[in-house]
């Protein structure tokens, strides 16, 4: 077994490149760009899980002293597309008609410092027309369920290959949907000794990246700057170029250090708001989200994942339907894409004569979901590896011989159509070292207007 | 009405006397009065630790801290640590172990670590896992900050 | 005690790249990609491939500032692709760039590039060393020259396939989690926790653990504790002191991280790591619940209450 | 002071809790600082007690040797606080006058049977026993805190099950007996409350043993509805409760007997000991 495992051609260790910087305090983040006569911005956040929104009134805000600009959704609908989000662009850059999660952003002030945007936050009045909101995929999916859009939002299902299911919002509050079979598992299912279904719950985290959301913009005639946290500087400049009309290569994306990301600061998100603060204020603006706010940004899916497994009598593992619900939030964000690989990886690394996949995004008037490391591979490991044990135990196999016995062979097909790399086959002979070494040593949730009163504090 | 506050503090060895408005935060202050952006904000509400500096020795949380409470006080921040261009031996062993990754939690868990070793001088894992308790690392899992810890609190016996 | 394994595509669905190798006249090197240092050493992974390729000191090569204007195009900084995907546009940039010095020496040397062999900055050719500083200097004369390289790499398309292109490399993982379980209070405490994963070959085996070990541990956090909670449409601990994630003191008592390396599609043999160490955690540790007291949890985190419930009502 | 300074006054000791409730926008319009006041730093015996001054800091609590010879469980728990930063920042009077549920010093004061020294705003001193402290209606500016002597008191403090509950024990233990007792818990309830045991004669330990499933059971019932919230239920909370009590009554009741058998006299064994 250890004959296989050859060397690196990196062989020693390193001192990693950005280390001198980043234990002497020298780093640059992006947090730490500053520019010349820069303003700050916060956000006002819907207070609201759903609700119409009546009537927004700024003038009490605009009369503060130190405010500069501030906008809202009537500024966002005069952008030349002011949606985006992957292949289905739903989310507006600040909210238009409505809100549909706690924690939607509302209007945005940029003001002389954070004190001062925060103050004017508290004197943005807004009329709410409060809506009964769905928090659960189950209640999103009830007979007469409010909509979260009561129209077909832009984009398009994700192109995908041959004998794939992609459909862009396919019923009432489905986002998108994936499909995908392999044989009949309707017929090996019923031909099995045993078949068991079982449900897993999987629950909604944060990223919690340390450094916060932070961009900077800039707008100098027909150029957009831009200074982001961003993981995507390339997607990001596209995103910015749509939205805001204006030729690619008049859009300038700069990346800093990242202060964690883990898929958190992918895709574009707050970055537009930024940009139309800095074009109405005529100076660049910097936005920075609390922690709080990151919160109320992005989580990773959570999901109800359904599989109904065959097994022979030997305990041979046949054929596996699954539904997977994935919870997508207020917004599609990257829930589409999270679909895909969450219903193509459901399989896990077996064998089956046949597959049955249903995999679809609910939309919620929760924080919106999307990329988060895993990327839908966490949330099917968490289903598959399970029942996986269950089987094994249920069927009085060890968990350990149940998977070596079902295991890919190398160069086997995963899901029985794309060709597994030697190395997921390896798996198998790596599995024993692996259980020997346990055996062997066996023994603004807060109000948006935080701060607000922060200014007069003490004085 | 609450006029500034006259107060004298010694940062990174340089003492200055300030006039600072009472409701002035400690983070603030540094990141944007002395240029100190070494000090990072992350939670803005003493949770993470990011913010981390010495005063008098102690780490203490910059973000929830008035300035006007630093008077008569002695602070370090992550760029006071190193002397005349050499690295602190904590600084030495984060570089030498890969001690960190994003790097934005580091500058608060270095001088924390800084603290724990001048307190004790050898301390154990459990002493260390709840030292740093203190201070939020969500990319590493703390084993390598770990490992940094035991080898810089060796090179300091050495 | 429980087992698991994880498995996922990486480097995204027919993923592509561009980079840019910049070679000065002083033999300092800049790397031009736009994989973002977001913590996982993208820096140093593929300044090392450049290195290497370049036979140059790693502390001569830097890895050059991000902006769109300048850097050439990544789809982003995600799907564990930095190594493998932008890393091969970093390499065929690198590769580039060696030829086209290795052409200009020939020229100046009156030779083919085949008898030359590029060595720290020196070209060699038999027993002879030329360093190529002043080669430079004396044929361009003024601010000298810099060598250009360009590397690209797209993961081609296939219809045939699921996802429209077959997957660039596999993310394999395995845990093992070993538990102990408090009957009366549903307290699950991590005892062990092993975790394997595949570099492929790595560029940098104390990266590679690194990514592991920190994947793993956000994973323990969601199996145990963390969660971002509703009632209703509120939120109700979206405070980052409500909101809790893994501090040092939750770590397992004994934690181990294994890298493999079997080869990959990647540069020398490298595959993405970055999320591997994610996939399993959560089914090891219901399945070692399994073992230790017989109760199935279906639902993350196990917290004390929902372990106590669970086996309230098995018994 | 406060008086003059009016409703938006508020004592300022380590400043943490302060400053985060106005960033969150609570109207604090004046902050009285007391850092610097020299006599609330301190920790001393006293006639009535071990006296812990409001402004000592978890940090000189966990680490005063006067403390850990004294109260060595309380200093040992107190290293597991919240973390270093506030730790050395916060003060055990700040923790308690933020009337936090899930603050820990006020079930620690109260399980030990401790006094408040009070100065209220017209300079009058008042001693109350920290069980009848509630909410932040607080006589005045704390300035101690009196835990009473340490030869007769035994405490357990339990953390294990944050942030859905945490228990705090003392024992009254004259001449040998468990004399009474008193249970405080936190994160459970909207306050931390408190309980005395229902110990109506004084026991000896090994007496005692055999009635601490009963002991907890009885108490358990006997308090109110605890909280529902996302850290727990109040079903689960009521369950815990009890179990943590009965594990910590046991253990303590254990430790006292075993402390009393380890204290007798030796025997003389020629000259070995000697």
């Amino acid at each position: 077994m250890m004959s296989e495992v050859c060397a690196s051609v990196f062989q020693s260790r390193v001192t990693p490149l950005d280390g001198p910087d980043k234990i002497t305090g020298a780093a640059r983040f992006t947090f730490d760009v500053t520019l010349p006569g820069m303003l700050h911005a916060k956000v006002l956040r819907s207070p609201h899980p759903h609700a119409r929104i009546v009537a927004i009134d700024t003038s009490r805000a605009e009369a503060l002293p130190g405010v500069v600009a501030i906008v809202t959704g009537a500024d966002a609908i005069k952008l030349p597309d002011p949606y985006y989000g992957v292949a289905i662009r739903d989310q507006p850059v600040l909210a238009i008609d409505k809100v549909r999660y706690f924690g939607d952003m509302v209007a945005a002030v940029a003001a002389v410092d954070e004190e001062t945007a925060y103050r004017a936050l508290a004197l943005i009045d807004v009329q709410y027309d409060l809506l009964r909101p769905v928090a659960t995929i189950e209640e999103a999916l009830a007979d007469g369920a409010p909509l979260l859009f009561d129209a077909p939002v832009p984009g398009a299902p994700i192109k995908l290959g041959d004998g794939v299911i992609s459909l862009k919002e396919p019923r009432p509050n489905v986002l998108y949907e994936f499909g995908y079979a392999k044989g009949d598992a309707d017929a090996v299912l019923t031909r099995s000794d045993h078949v068991f279904e079982d449900r897993f719950r999987f629950s909604r985290i944060n990223h919690f990246h340390l450094e916060p959301y932070v961009n900077v913009a800039r707008v100098t005639g027909e150029q957009i700057e831009l200074w982001s946290c961003n993981q995507d500087p390339f997607v990001l400049r596209d995103d910015i170029a749509r939205i805001f009309g204006r030729p690619t290569n008049n859009i300038r994306v700069n990346a800093s250090y990242v202060g964690g990301g883990f898929g958190g600061k992918s895709f574009c998100k707050m970055e537009p708001v930024v940009v139309l603060l800095a074009m109405k204020a005529g100076r660049p603006v910097r936005l920075c989200l609390s922690l709080d706010e990151g919160l109320l940004t992005l989580t990773k899916h959570a999901g109800v994942l359904t599989l109904r497994t065959g097994v022979t009598k030997d305990g041979r593992l046949t054929a596996r339907k699954s539904e997977i619900q994935l919870d997508g939030g207020a917004y599609s964000d990257a829930s589409a894409l999270t679909v895909v690989k969450t219903g193509y990886r459901i399989t896990g690394p077996y064998r089956w004569d046949a597959v049955a996949t249903r995999a679809y995004a609910v939309r919620t008037n929760t924080v919106p979901a999307g990329s988060f490391r895993g990327f839908g591979g966490t949330q099917a490991s968490f289903a598959s590896e399970s029942q996986i044990d269950m089987i094994a135990r249920r069927l009085g196999i060890d968990p350990y011989d149940f998977r070596r016995k079902n295991l890919l062979a190398i160069g086997g097909p995963f899901s029985r159509a794309t060709a597994a790399s030697t190395a997921t086959s390896r798996a198998v002979s790596m599995r024993s070292s692996n259980a020997s070494a346990i055996g062997g040593s066996r023994g603004a949730r807060r109000k948006a207007t935080r701060r607000a009163a922060w200014g007069s504090a003490l004085g | 009405m609450v006029t500034d506050i006259d107060i004298t503090v010694t940062v990174n060895r340089r003492t200055y006397r300030l006039n600072v408005p009472p409701n002035r935060i400690v983070a603030d202050l540094l990141r944007e009065d002395l240029q100190l952006t070494g000090c990072k904000i992350g939670c803005d509400q003493a949770v993470c630790g990011a913010c981390t500096v010495l005063v008098d020795g102690l780490p203490m949380t910059a973000c929830t801290t008035f300035a006007f409470e630093l008077d008569g006080t002695a602070v370090t921040t992550i760029e006071g640590l190193s002397k005349e261009g050499t690295l602190h031996s904590v600084q030495r062993a984060f570089l030498e172990h890969s001690a960190f990754q994003c790097g934005f939690c580091t500058p608060g868990m270095i001088l924390s670590v800084k603290a724990l070793l001048d307190h004790h001088h050898d301390p154990d894992e459990m002493t260390i896992r709840r030292w740093l308790d203190a201070n939020i690392c969500r990319c590493t899992a703390y084993q390598m900050i770990i490992e940094a810890v035991h080898a810089a609190a060796k090179a300091a016996a050495e | 005690m429980g087992l698991s394994i994880g498995i996922k595509d990486g480097g995204g669905t027919a993923n592509h790249a561009q980079a840019l190798v910049k070679l000065l006249a002083s033999g300092r090197a800049i790397v031009n990609a736009a994989a973002v240092e977001i913590g996982q050493g993208a820096t140093t992974a593929l300044s090392r491939i450049a290195a290497k390729i370049l036979r140059l000191p790693l502390d001569w090569v830097r890895y050059g500032a991000i902006d769109t204007d300048h850097t050439p195009l990544d789809n982003g900084t995600h799907a564990s692709c930095g190594t493998a995907v932008t890393g091969i546009a970093v390499m065929h940039a690198a590769t580039d760039v060696c030829r086209q010095i290795l052409e200009f020496a020939a020229e100046r040397l009156g030779c083919t590039p085949d008898e030359l062999l590029l060595d720290n900055w020196t070209i060699r050719r038999g027993n002879y060393a030329h360093p190529l500083e002043p080669m430079i200097a004396g044929h361009f004369g003024g601010a000298g020259f810099e060598f250009i390289g360009r590397g690209m790499i797209k993961v081609p398309n296939d219809p045939r396939a699921p996802l429209g292109a077959q997957s660039f490399f596999w993310m394999p993982s395995w845990v093992g989690a070993e538990v102990e379980v408090d009957r009366e209070t549903g307290n699950v405490r991590v005892l062990q926790l092993v975790v394997g994963a595949d570099a492929g070959r790595s560029v940098n085996s104390v990266a590679c653990r690194g990514q592991i070990e920190g994947a793993a541990l956000q994973a323990l956090g969601q199996s145990l504790f963390e969660e971002l909670r509703y009632e209703g449409g509120e939120p109700v601990n979206a405070t980052p002191l409500d909101y809790r994630v893994p501090h040092a003191v939750d770590l397992p008592d004994r934690y181990e991280v294994v890298i493999f390396e079997h080869g990959g599609p990647g540069p020398f043999g490298a595959k993405g790591i970055g999320e591997a160490g994610m996939l399993g955690v959560a089914s090891a540790i219901a399945n070692a619940i399994h073992d230790a007291i017989g109760v199935r949890l279906t639902e993350i985190p196990f917290t004390p209450e929902r372990v106590l419930a669970a086996t309230q009502a098995s018994s | 002071m406060r008086a003059e300074a009016g409703d938006g006054a508020v004592f300022m000791a380590g400043g943490i809790d302060i400053v985060n409730r106005m960033k969150f926008g609570e109207p604090i319009t004046e902050v009285i600082y007391l850092g610097g006041v020299t006599e609330l730093c301190a920790i001393n015996d006293t006639e009535g007690g071990l006296h812990v001054g409001s402004l000592v800091t978890h940090h000189q609590f966990e680490t005063c040797a006067l403390i850990r010879a004294r109260l060595p469980v309380l200093a040992q728990t107190w290293q597991d606080v919240a973390n270093i930063r506030i730790r050395c920042k916060g003060t055990i009077g700040g923790n308690i006058m933020a009337a936090d549920p899930n603050y820990d010093f006020a079930l620690a004061a109260m399980a030990a049977g401790a006094h408040l020294d009070f100065l209220g705003q017209d300079g009058t001193a008042r001693r109350i026993l920290a069980i009848e402290l509630s909410g932040r209606s607080a006589p005045g500016l704390l300035t101690g805190i009196i835990f009473p002597s340490a030869d007769r008191l035994h405490v357990a403090f339990d953390r294990s099950l944050r942030p859905a509950i945490t228990l705090a024990l003392g024992l009254d233990c004259p001449e040998g007996k468990v004399a009474g007792g008193r249970v405080a818990i936190g994160c459970a309830f909207p306050m931390p409350i408190t309980a005395r045991l229902p110990i109506t004669e004084p026991l000896l330990p090994r007496e005692l043993v055999e009635k601490t499933a009963a002991l907890a059971r009885d108490l358990t019932v006997l308090l109110p509805e605890p909280l529902t919230n996302r850290h727990a239920s109040a079903r689960y909370r009521r369950q815990m409760i009890e179990v943590l009590l009965r594990r910590n009554l046991a253990a303590l009741v254990e430790q006292i007997a075993w402390l009393q058998i380890s204290t007798l006299p030796l025997p003389s064994i020629g000259g070995l000991i000697a």
